[in-house]
This record gives structure tokens, sequence and C-alpha cells, in this order.
């Protein structure tokens, strides 16, 4: 990593926070003109219940669509700690995904802009500090979609 | 080929074969050599617990199928030593007992002295229907007290099963409660009425 | 600068498929120490993917993603012997980028 | 992580879901349920970051002689690592010892680099969450062996024996539970809690399995741990006192597990709860 670029990790860890990977991206030349990179939703991702969360999403009703998002989570999760969370969607022009946990301490676990050409399908892991509900929240053509499951954390054997 | 080859040879084809009961007993003496060697204290775990009682002897010797005259003496024993309840009384509270089935802690050498031992039931054995995470190593003891009625003998019985399994079955897998000091009279009580009392979740 | 990442990526019928694991820690702020200590909160925020120059994937992560996040997903175009390159950056600034060659 | 087969990434996420209606027809047991969570997060191990750091640990020179590890005989001549894991524990003339990998990098790490014994055998596992070198350097050894057939010898007279006590290990009970190995693991079909135990003693498939899977990351711990740790752990939850770091009690049971896996195909390391 060259001057440069510490200079501009300096100035961003004054910044803090969201315009982070901006600034970053900018400095290496990875930004292309027109793609906007958005700023880490800060509101969201510190919300502490579902509805504090939808809403610094920009969510207002979501419309339950169990039919055009597939999402897969464990029935039974061994360990709280990996917790394998998929979400498809068949709805076009999916332009965003998240992922929530509705008891987590924060409720919002990720985020996924999808741009054109990009499938609405991600994987990844979430923590879970008990058995709850993940929410798979899509916006597709504007509007949002949601669909939930439970997942059952259990405890675990002797303790190891 | 030399001597010492042949030797060799000879030695390690005995060896191939199934150990003869001379060298099974070397061997086991080495076992316990090794082991009263290799293991040292950690936090209240002290060294001095990988030596066996007799009945831990027995068990590990004849890999838990005993001959039965020693499976008996032992068992005969085992029963004898039992402390039954000097108030007579054998149920305590299901709710503290549920408590301590859920609770798998306790004489590890990462639990602290002041740390109080669990049932550890739930490790082995299925009792309230809404706990699904149940371990199968011993019975069901799910309706225990509503199949078998919760009588004063049945009650004696499961106590004196916690306090010590091995009166009823010598090398039996679950650990003796009482006998060892892993909980108190009033704490197998407690479990003694998770299992038995119409209350109790495992009844429901 | 961060731990290097394990990336792979594979196209199939005209679909490339990509797949990340990023060394993190992921503390969420809440974790206690031995002693009592509250451990502050230290996670990737942000992951960026790019193809030949073109965002293909933006992921903003909170605090309940997993030690050493994993990400999948898929676009549409890539070439075996083209490159993916994905970066993160976390709260407290740290940063990471690394590149893979798609296979076929 | 393999990259490439996405519909059958699809397929088996699809069949792993809840409430989907292929795993409605049949009847879903809580094992098929914690199956299915095992197989949805085999992909991607972090174990590889572990594999990473003990190969750059075997070619740095360190110690007081300031050498690598890349002379280490680990049973297969000086320096080969490829499959070496798949036929230890075994005899080795220098020491006139039965050692597993962990022992002999002990053997290596003082003789080669001249570092203490004492010092290594004092913290062997990780801490603080920070893995130790010598797990490391196993995670990075046990990484060679992927794919090879398990095939440990117990021809020599040593080896014989250090399987015979291994194998009174596993059934010496004792402590305040009367607990040996061959509690959980001498049954089939059995769980502890919500987790399976293998048997080890009378099944074959089971105990290739468990044994073919060590070392692993731990997910609840972020860790990978080793088989040294494994056993360490065991006896911990046996209510045991503490077994010295590659002793002969644990290599002699070490090589009683070993030998219970030969035929099947080293597939570690391996990722669990």
């Amino acid at each position: 990593m060259n001057m440069e670029i510490d200079l501009e990790r300096r100035k961003m860890l004054k910044l803090g926070g969201g315009a982070g990977l901006l600034a970053l991206f900018g400095s290496l030349g990875l930004l292309q003109s027109g793609a906007a990179l958005a700023e880490w939703n800060k509101t969201a991702f510190s919300a502490k219940n579902m509805d504090e969360a939808l809403n610094a999403l920009g969510v207002i009703v979501p419309e339950n669509n169990a039919a055009s998002i597939q999402l897969t989570v464990p029935e039974i999760a061994e360990n709280g700690a990996v917790v394998p969370v998929t979400v498809a969607s068949s709805l076009p022009n999916v332009e965003q995904i998240s992922i929530l946990v509705d008891k987590n301490p924060n409720v919002l676990a990720a985020n996924f802009i999808i741009p054109a050409g990009t499938e609405g399908l991600v994987t990844t892991r979430v923590k879970m500090g008990q058995t709850a509900n993940v929410v798979a929240l899509v916006k597709a053509d504007g509007k949002f979609y949601r669909v939930a499951k439970e997942v059952k954390v259990t405890a675990g054997g002797c303790g190891g | 080929m030399n001597a010492k080859q042949i030797f060799g040879m000879v030695v390690a084809a005995s060896f191939a074969a199934a150990t003869l009961p001379a060298q099974a007993a070397s061997l086991d003496a080495k076992t316990a050599e090794i082991i009263k060697r290799d293991f040292r204290d950690k936090g209240i775990a002290k060294a001095t617990r990988v030596n066996q009682d007799e009945l831990q002897a027995a068990c590990s010797k004849y890999v838990d199928k005993v001959p039965t005259k020693l499976k008996h003496k032992l068992e005969a024993e085992q029963e004898q030593a039992v402390k039954w309840p000097a108030d007579g009384k054998y149920m305590g509270d299901w709710k503290a007992g549920e408590k301590l089935a859920q609770s798998g802690r306790g004489m590890t050498w990462s639990d602290k002295p002041e740390d109080p031992a669990g049932g550890n039931c739930y490790n082995c054995h299925q009792l309230s229907a809404k706990e699904i995470a149940y371990g199968t190593i011993g019975p069901s003891l799910l309706h225990f007290g509503k199949t078998r009625g919760n009588t004063e003998e049945i009650q004696r019985y499961a106590y004196g099963r916690i306090y010590n399994a091995k009166a009823y079955n010598a090398c039996a897998n679950m650990p003796r409660f009482g006998h060892m000091g892993i909980l108190s009279e009033a704490q197998i009580k407690d479990l003694v009425a998770l299992l038995l009392d119409p209350e109790s979740p495992v009844n429901k | 600068m961060g731990n290097p990442m394990k990336i792979r990526a594979a196209v199939k019928d005209g679909v490339t498929e990509v797949k990340v694991l990023m060394q993190h820690d992921m503390e969420t702020g809440l974790r206690k120490e031995a002693d009592g200590t509250l451990v502050p909160a230290w996670f990737i925020t942000e992951v960026k993917a790019q193809h030949q120059g073109r965002t293909v994937m933006e992921a903003q992560f909170g605090q309940s993603i997993s030690k050493n996040p994993y990400l999948l997903f898929h676009f549409k175009g890539g070439a075996a012997g083209e490159k993916v390159s994905v970066s993160w950056v976390d709260n407290k600034g740290d940063t990471r980028t690394d590149e893979v060659t798609i296979a076929a | 992580m393999n990259t490439g087969n996405v519909s059958k990434t699809i397929l088996m996420l699809a069949l792993a879901a809840s409430g989907t209606a292929q795993a409605a027809e049949n009847e879903t047991t809580d094992s098929d349920r914690i199956a299915a969570y095992r197989e949805m997060i085999s992909d991607g191990n972090p174990a590889e970051f572990d594999e990473m750091r003990g190969e750059e640990l075997w070619k740095k020179a360190a110690g007081p002689n300031q050498a690598t590890l890349e002379k280490c005989d680990l049973g297969k001549g000086p320096g080969v690592v490829k499959g070496a894991y798949a036929e230890l524990p075994r005899y080795f003339k220098d020491t006139g010892m039965v050692q597993d990998l962990e022992s002999r990098l002990l053997t290596c790490m003082t003789t080669l680099q001249g570092r203490k014994e004492d010092e290594i055998a004092a913290k062997p596992f990780a801490s603080d969450k920070k893995a130790s070198d010598i797990s490391s350097l196993t995670t990075y050894v046990v990484g060679q062996s992927k794919g090879i057939k398990m095939a440990v010898s117990v021809k020599h007279p040593k080896e014989k024996e250090a399987y015979e006590i291994g194998k009174r290990i596993f059934n010496y009970r004792a402590g305040p539970y009367d607990f040996a190995c061959s509690t959980c693991h001498a049954t089939s079909n059995v769980r502890i809690r919500m987790q399976d135990l293998p048997n080890l003693s009378s099944n074959k498939r089971d105990a290739q399995s468990a044994y073919t899977s060590w070392p692993a990351y731990r997910v609840s711990q972020g860790l990978t741990r080793s088989f040294q740790w494994r056993l360490n752990d065991c006896f911990r939850q046996q209510r045991f006192p503490e077994p010295k770091f590659a002793s002969e009690a644990t290599v002699a049971l070490t090589m009683f597990l070993a030998v219970s896996a030969n035929g099947a195909k080293y597939d570690g390391p391996g990722l669990k709860r």
C-alpha cells in the first residue's frame, strides 16, 4: 500500500463510518463513473427492532411474497455463531436484498445492492443469539417484498 | 537373517495374533502406568482422578461386561452405600429440577470450585417434550411419572437410581450423582420431582 | 492491512459464480472478555466486487455477520481468464483487496 | 471450497431448505436437519486460512538455529509432507517412539530449530482466539493428505503395542462421573443433546468419518482445532485430569483411533459446529 492511500485511509478514519469505502475505492481507481457506491446505512444497521430497521431501509409496507423469494435457512442450527442464509428471488429487476434477524441486538445483518446483470441470489452466514426469525427483504422494480423463516438455535453438546 | 531379526519377527507375529492372557495382563499394567504418568492436575481436576475404585477397574477390565457373580457383588456394595433421605421424603421442586436437568456443567477442569454441578440429564435423556435438544445415550424419560404413577416406592426407586445408578447395573453409563458427591440430597429430590410430579413438564 | 481472502470464481453457461471467504473477527461490540471487559465492535462494513472494472456486487454488513464472512453470488457474463476483484473495508478503516482469475 | 456446479449448489440448498416439498414428503428427523445444516456450512472452510499460516511457518526460519522445518521427517523422508498424515502415528527409529503428528512436530521443532519442548508444549492450543504455531503447522500438514487413504501401520511391535494400549485407554473408566471414551463412543446411533456421537469402537464407518474430519475449524470457537486438542477436550468433558500434550497416552489413543479409520480417504481439515 503506498503513501497516498495511507493518507486517504487516515482521512477516512477521521471521517469514520460510511464514506470509507467510497473514498478508498476512489483512491484505488476502482470506482467507475456512474457506479456510485451506496453509503453504509448507519441508522439501519443500528436498528434495535424490525420496525426501526425497515423504516431506515425506506420500506413502507413490504408485501409478503413466499412464491417469488426463496429463503433457505437451516431449520435447526447447531450453533448460532454460523447460520447460513441464502436468498434467491425470481422477481425481475432485483435491486436490493436485505437479511434481518428479528431477535438480534442489531436486527439488520446485511444489505446487498444488486447491479443489473447480477442475479437476485446471495448466500452469506449470520450470527443468531437465540431461536428467531430470519427475514429476507427483496426490493425489485422499486417495490419491497419479504419472507420470513424460523431458525431454531439449539443448546450445544456436552459443552464443547 | 540374524537371530535378532528372527526374534523381532516372532514378537511381531505374536502381537499380530490375538493378544494372549499374559500379554493382556502386561498391557493392562502398562496402560495403568502410562495413565498415571501422563495425566496432570488442572484446575479442580486433580491427577488422582485417574485412580480407579474397584467398580471402575472391573468395568474397564471387562469393557462393561463384568462376570455375573462379580456384577452382583459390586451392585450389592453400591446399594449398601446409598444414603437415603433422613426425613423419608423423596420429592423436591420440579422447577429447580428442570434447571438442574438442563445444566451440563460441573467438575471439569474449566469449572470453578464454587460453580455448582448440573444434572446433565438432557445430555442423555429425553425429559420435557418441549426440549428438543436431548440426548439418547440413556432411555427417554418422557412421561416417566405418568406411566409409573407417583407412589412412594417409585419415588424411592427414582431417588436411588439417581443417587447411584450402579446399584442397579454395575457398569451403567450413568454417573453416581449422590455417591460421588456431584449432587446434594436436595438436588436429587428436585430431580425426582421433575420425573414424578404430575405438574412437571415431563408428565405433560 | 487486512488478511488475505479466499476467492473462487468459475463461469458456466454464461453465469459466473463467485465465492468469497474473508478473514475477519467480526466483533459485535457486545462480547465480553473473561475479565468482563467489553471487546469493541470491529467488523467489515462494506464489500465490493468488480469484474473488468464493473461493479457486480456491493454488500453492506452489520455486526450480525459471522466471523470470517462468506459471500456467494452470481453475475451474467464473465469469461475464463478474466479477473474478479473483491475489496472490503471495516469500521476501523482497515481494508483488503484481492483478485482472482475466473476458471472455466 | 469447490466452485462450479451452480445447479448442484442450488439443488442441495433446496433440499436442505426448511418447508420444501421434498423435505415434507419424508419424515425429517432432527439428525437429518443437523446434517442439512452441516452440508450448508461445508463450503468455504476458514481452516484454509490456518493451512496458509501453517505453510508459512513450515517454510520460515525460526528458533535459536534459525532453521525452517523443510527437512522435518514426518515418516516418509525428510521434507515429505504429502501423504504423511495418512500414515501417522508411526514408529520412528531416531526417537525409538511411536509418534503422532504433533509429537513428531515437537521433535522437529526441537532438533531442527533448537526450540525448547517445554515452551511449545506449555501452550500447545489456541488461546485468546489466536492459533498456536504447532496447531497451524498441524493444519498445514494434514491438508497435504487430503484425498489420500488412511494407511496406519501396526506392523512394528511398538505400533501394535501403542494400538493395544490406546484401546485400553479408550475403555478406561475413572473420575467422578465414571466415564471412559467408550461411555459415549461405543454405541451406534446415539447422540448427546443434539449432536450425533460416532461409535468409534465397533462401527467402521463412524470411526472413519470421525477421524478423517479432524483437525477441524470449529465455528462455535472461530478456530481450527488439532487432534490433540480434540482428545484434550474429550478428557475435560470426561471429568478427567489433563492429558499431557503429545504424551504416550494421547499418542496411543490416537493410534487406536487412526487404525480404526484405515482404508478411508483422509478428508480434513474439516468444519464443525
